[in-house]
């Protein structure tokens, strides 16, 4: 591999400009479905990359007494975490170096922003992002359960720990979306909290606590974490992608992208047509309906997928 | 666990006017808050002593940017009772038309910001959306969107045209499907019902040692309206019912004004069928003989109490306005104790705060 | 229970005169008393079943406050106390009605009545630094009034 | 059994309403684009009619906000001018005339940087 063609993979294709049309894409995509299901117009589809750019382009302030090197460290890591989990996933007809175990791996690298979050939330001082950081945690250990619970059950039909192996299993056992449906509801509720979206939006609930752990943050901060939160969009999705639907397309094909694409499109509009569905749960609630009844849901699930 | 202080308002997502809320929180629990009013406090009594009863009627419209209406009619019909003006019927049937428009408005209103604040956009768009119909009806009659200026003291500065009628006609009917699907949908709605019931729950000797008014007493079971109890304009001629229920929770409360609003479309299209012909209005002398008058209406948040006197001048010696919403401001404490943060901006929501009707 | 037996009650139990009672437009009926009969008063009253309390009014005529409440039960009843301007003082609502609460508050504020008994005396409307005396006051307070 | 399905049917309540609006036509608009239509009563901007102005003074004195102005030499010569950031465009005015001189159209005013861009003289009349 020659330097121009490691550069291209890196910054272009697949890598940083093809992730970030993709990130923003997709959030433009949730912009303009939530907007018509309420009866709007709703924006252009160069309205993610505007809000972007102006971000970039805005003063950076800091409350008083914050430490600045560790509010910038936060963000970055976040990103560069996520980015890093991305590197491991197959998006669209790209090889990657696949191992046993590198699921662990991108499961630890998407819910390494989530602590960060946390910890944005203590690091400004205001009294929202207090609150915000300390429901933020709380979700974490709600939802974070049940995702890989659910999800897990991939795992055990398959019996494999690498998302290739995930895929190739699929090839022999068919798709795992039809045996598996309940799964994959829960994991989808699951990641529906693991990006904070509504009716999850809980650590970032605006009539309470304003922008939760964000509240303080502005400019080029600010649109980081907007970032990660997009990109970990894309990563979620095309995670249950891949263990749901994974034999529906062979790799480095163009039919293999479109199939992908629009399987992606169609999680979105889900993900779309439940947060324009629900009121935003209260974090109590939310404990309640994860421990006493979803996560309890996907250990039957697996229990049963490990009988069978 | 540590306490923990923090402030909601005076400029929070939460609040669409400036009012200022002090929570003393233990962890997510409110333990106790206190408030403050006055943020948007324009000292309107004091002004109108300075200004002619003609004058007044405008400024009075501004106490208010969504039950403006209801204002100038109560102010008028303290004044006309001075003055011993007999109101022409179909001005009278205006300002009423005016009234239950406005209320329409006023709870659909309303109902979006409950529906915001608990993250429902969804229906926050589309009650706002079939606000815009009531909106555009009162635009067509009176010129203005917000500020209608329909009344004037002795009657209604317009009359209403065929057209108008027609197009009123059509507006209502489409506004009542919609209205009732939006009351099908908080029946029904899980996440929504989840969330307001059992929140700010008032019983009914709360109510009574509060002196609460309006839709937040008759969720709690205090049968109690103005309209009814003590008719004013033409709502002795007539034929509503007045909706009552006893859960006395946030649920209760949106409920109960959706059924209002359906209420307030029946009137509306018994004020368009029953409208006698004649003149709108009477002329009224500038001067008012000396004396005092206690004027009540109901407002879509509750009792309206406007006292005017006068000494004989141009100008009137004082007048007190006192709106429905500092009764509602009152039960905010008790309200809010003990509930979870994210339940204060239900409860906020829940007690239909008009922070300008309040501070004046 | 309506007004008028609630007017009847009243002037049993304080023994009013007929000057004292007057009826007013739109079905208000008005009741002078002494600051000292006022709590004896919306005993009274609330035992009668009259429980709302729409408003305080207070205005300045001449050099005297006069403080209005005006209650209502499909009528109104209004309770009318004058006071001295200078050091005005009557007896807190509060522990009877605690929906007064921001009526008095309002009054104290604007025109300087002190109320005694008032469970939460901290400014409302005004900031806490005001020192600019009560905004409602009138300016000319030899303006008299020609009572019809 | 249907008891069960109308249970069920409460948590996806709103799905069939986001279905159908998402089909329809969007209520909001884009707004440089579609122009907005003012009603016919729509209060919009002060007009006169230059001859049936007698200067009277019953506009001015019923102005609840004092936007209206009256420089008055003699009785015919006189000059009505109107301050347009004062203005609330309640209609008091159109109400208080006597002689139909003065009234409110649907037309709408442009907003403007410069506040002398807001005075405007409606009615010159005479020598001033």
């Amino acid at each position: 591999m020659n330097i121009t063609e490691f550069l291209f993979n890196i910054l272009i294709f697949p890598g940083f400009l093809f992730l970030l049309a993709l990130a923003l894409g997709l959030d433009w995509l949730d912009r303009k479905l939530i907007a018509r299901f309420q009866g709007r117009v709703g924006p252009p589809w160069y309205q993610p990359w505007a809000d972007l750019l102006k971000l970039f382009a805005k003063e950076d302030i800091l409350p008083a007494g914050t430490n600045v090197v560790f509010t910038s460290l936060l963000p970055l890591l976040s990103f560069a975490s996520v980015m890093t989990a991305l590197f491991y996933i197959p998006i669209a007809f790209r090889r990657v170096p696949s191992f046993q175990g590198d699921f662990i791996v991108i499961m630890f690298l998407l819910s390494v922003p989530s602590l960060l979050y946390f910890l944005a939330g203590w690091a400004t001082k205001g009294v929202y992002s207090i609150i915000g950081g300390n429901r933020s945690l709380l979700q974490y250990f709600s939802y974070e359960v049940l995702f890989l619970l659910a999800i897990s059950g991939t795992i055990i039909t398959s019996n494999s720990w690498s998302i290739e192996g995930i895929r190739q299993a699929q090839f022999e056992q068919g798709a795992f979306i039809l045996p598996q449906i309940f799964g994959f509801l829960l994991a989808l509720s699951g990641l529906i909290g693991k990006l904070k979206r509504g009716p999850l939006d809980i650590p970032k609930a605006n009539s309470e606590v304003i922008a939760g752990p964000l509240t303080e943050f502005s400019g080029k901060k600010l649109a980081l974490w907007i970032l990660t939160n997009e990109l970990q969009t894309v990563a979620g999705l095309s995670l249950l992608i891949y263990c749901y639907f994974g034999n529906l397309w062979q790799m480095n094909k163009l039919s293999g992208f479109l199939i992908f694409s629009v399987l992606l499109v169609l999680m979105q509009c889900l993900l779309s047509a439940i947060s324009a569905m629900y009121a935003r749960l209260r974090i109590d609630q939310l404990i309640r309906l994860n421990w006493y009844l979803l996560i309890p849901l996907s250990l039957l699930h697996n229990l049963y997928l490990i009988i069978k | 666990m540590s306490r923990m202080v923090i402030p909601i308002g005076p400029q929070h997502p939460l609040l669409k006017e400036p009012l200022s809320f002090l929570l003393t929180l233990e962890g997510e629990t409110v333990m106790d808050s206190s408030m403050r009013l006055g943020y948007v406090h324009r000292g309107i009594e004091k002004l109108a002593e300075q200004r002619t009863y003609v004058q007044n009627v405008v400024l009075t419209e501004r106490i208010c940017g969504i039950c403006s209406h209801i204002h100038t009619t109560t102010y008028c019909q303290a004044v006309e009772s001075l003055l011993g003006l007999e109101v022409p019927q179909r001005g009278l049937y205006i300002r009423t038309l005016m009234c239950e428009l406005e209320r329409i408005h006023s709870h659909l209103l309303w109902m979006g910001v409950l529906a915001k604040n608990i993250g429902l956009d969804t229906i926050f768009m589309y009650t706002w959306r079939d606000r815009e119909i009531i909106l555009n009806v009162m635009e067509e009659i009176s010129g203005g969107r917000v500020s209608h200026a329909v009344n004037t003291i002795g009657g209604v500065r317009n009359d209403l045209t065929k057209d108008q009628m027609n197009m009123l006609k059509e507006s209502l009917a489409l506004l009542r499907k919609r209205v009732e699907e939006l009351l099908r949908s908080i029946e029904k709605e899980r996440s929504f019902k989840i969330r307001t019931q059992k929140v700010g729950y008032l019983s009914l000797d709360d109510i009574k040692r509060y002196c609460v008014v309006g839709p937040v007493a008759r969720a709690s079971g205090m049968d109690i309206d103005l309209r009814r109890d003590a008719p004013y304009a033409v709502y002795d001629q007539l034929d509503f019912e007045v909706p009552l229920m006893f859960e006395g929770d946030v649920w209760a409360r949106s409920k109960i004004r959706v059924l209002e609003a359906v209420q307030s479309i029946h009137i509306c299209e018994q004020i368009i069928n029953a409208i006698p012909q004649g003149p709108v209005s009477v002329k009224a002398p500038r001067r008012v003989p000396a004396g005092e008058v206690v004027s009540r209406s109901e407002a879509p948040r509750g009792e309206v109490v406007y006292y005017v006197r006068s000494d004989g001048s141009q100008n009137p010696m004082r007048l007190k306005v006192r709106t429905p919403t500092l009764t509602n401001l009152v039960t905010l404490p008790k309200q809010l104790k003990g509930l979870q943060m994210a339940d204060v901006s239900v409860v906020i929501a829940g007690a239909d705060l008009c922070i300008a009707c309040g501070d004046r | 229970m309506n007004i008028d037996l609630a007017v009847n009650a009243l002037v049993r139990q304080l023994e009013l005169e007929k000057s004292d009672i007057c009826s007013k437009p739109i079905n208000e009926t008005e009741i002078k008393l002494s600051a000292q009969q006022l709590i004896p008063a919306v005993e009274t009253i609330l035992d009668a079943g009259i429980w709302h309390l729409s408003t305080i009014t207070c205005l300045q005529v001449a050099d005297e406050l006069v403080l209005l409440y005006h209650f209502w039960h499909s009528k109104g009843l209004t309770l009318c106390v004058t006071l001295e301007t200078e050091h005005a003082q009557i007896n807190s609502l509060t522990t009877l009605i605690p929906g007064a609460e921001f009526y008095e508050r309002e009054v104290r504020e604007m025109f300087g009545v002190e109320f005694v008994g008032l469970t939460n005396p901290s400014p409302l409307l005004l900031p806490d630094d005001w020192q600019s005396g009560f905004s409602m006051r009138s300016e000319k307070p030899n303006k008299t009034e020609s009572e019809a | 059994m249907k008891k069960i399905l109308n249970h069920l049917r409460t948590f996806i309540y709103l799905l069939p309403n986001i279905t159908s609006v998402f089909f329809s036509k969007a209520e909001t608009i884009k707004y440089p684009q579609e122009p907005s239509n003012y009603s016919s009563g729509f209060r919009g901007s002060v007009r006169i009619n230059q001859q049936n102005c007698v200067g009277c003074n019953a506009c001015v004195r019923d102005c609840p906000v004092s936007a209206l102005q009256l420089i008055k030499v003699s009785k015919e010569s006189f000059s009505l001018i109107h301050q347009q950031d004062l203005c609330t465009y309640c209609g008091q005015c159109q109400l208080s005339c006597k002689f139909n001189a003065i009234y409110l159209d649907n037309t709408y005013n442009q907003p403007s940087a410069d506040r002398k861009n807001f005075r405007v003289v409606l009615l010159k009349k005479g020598k001033l």
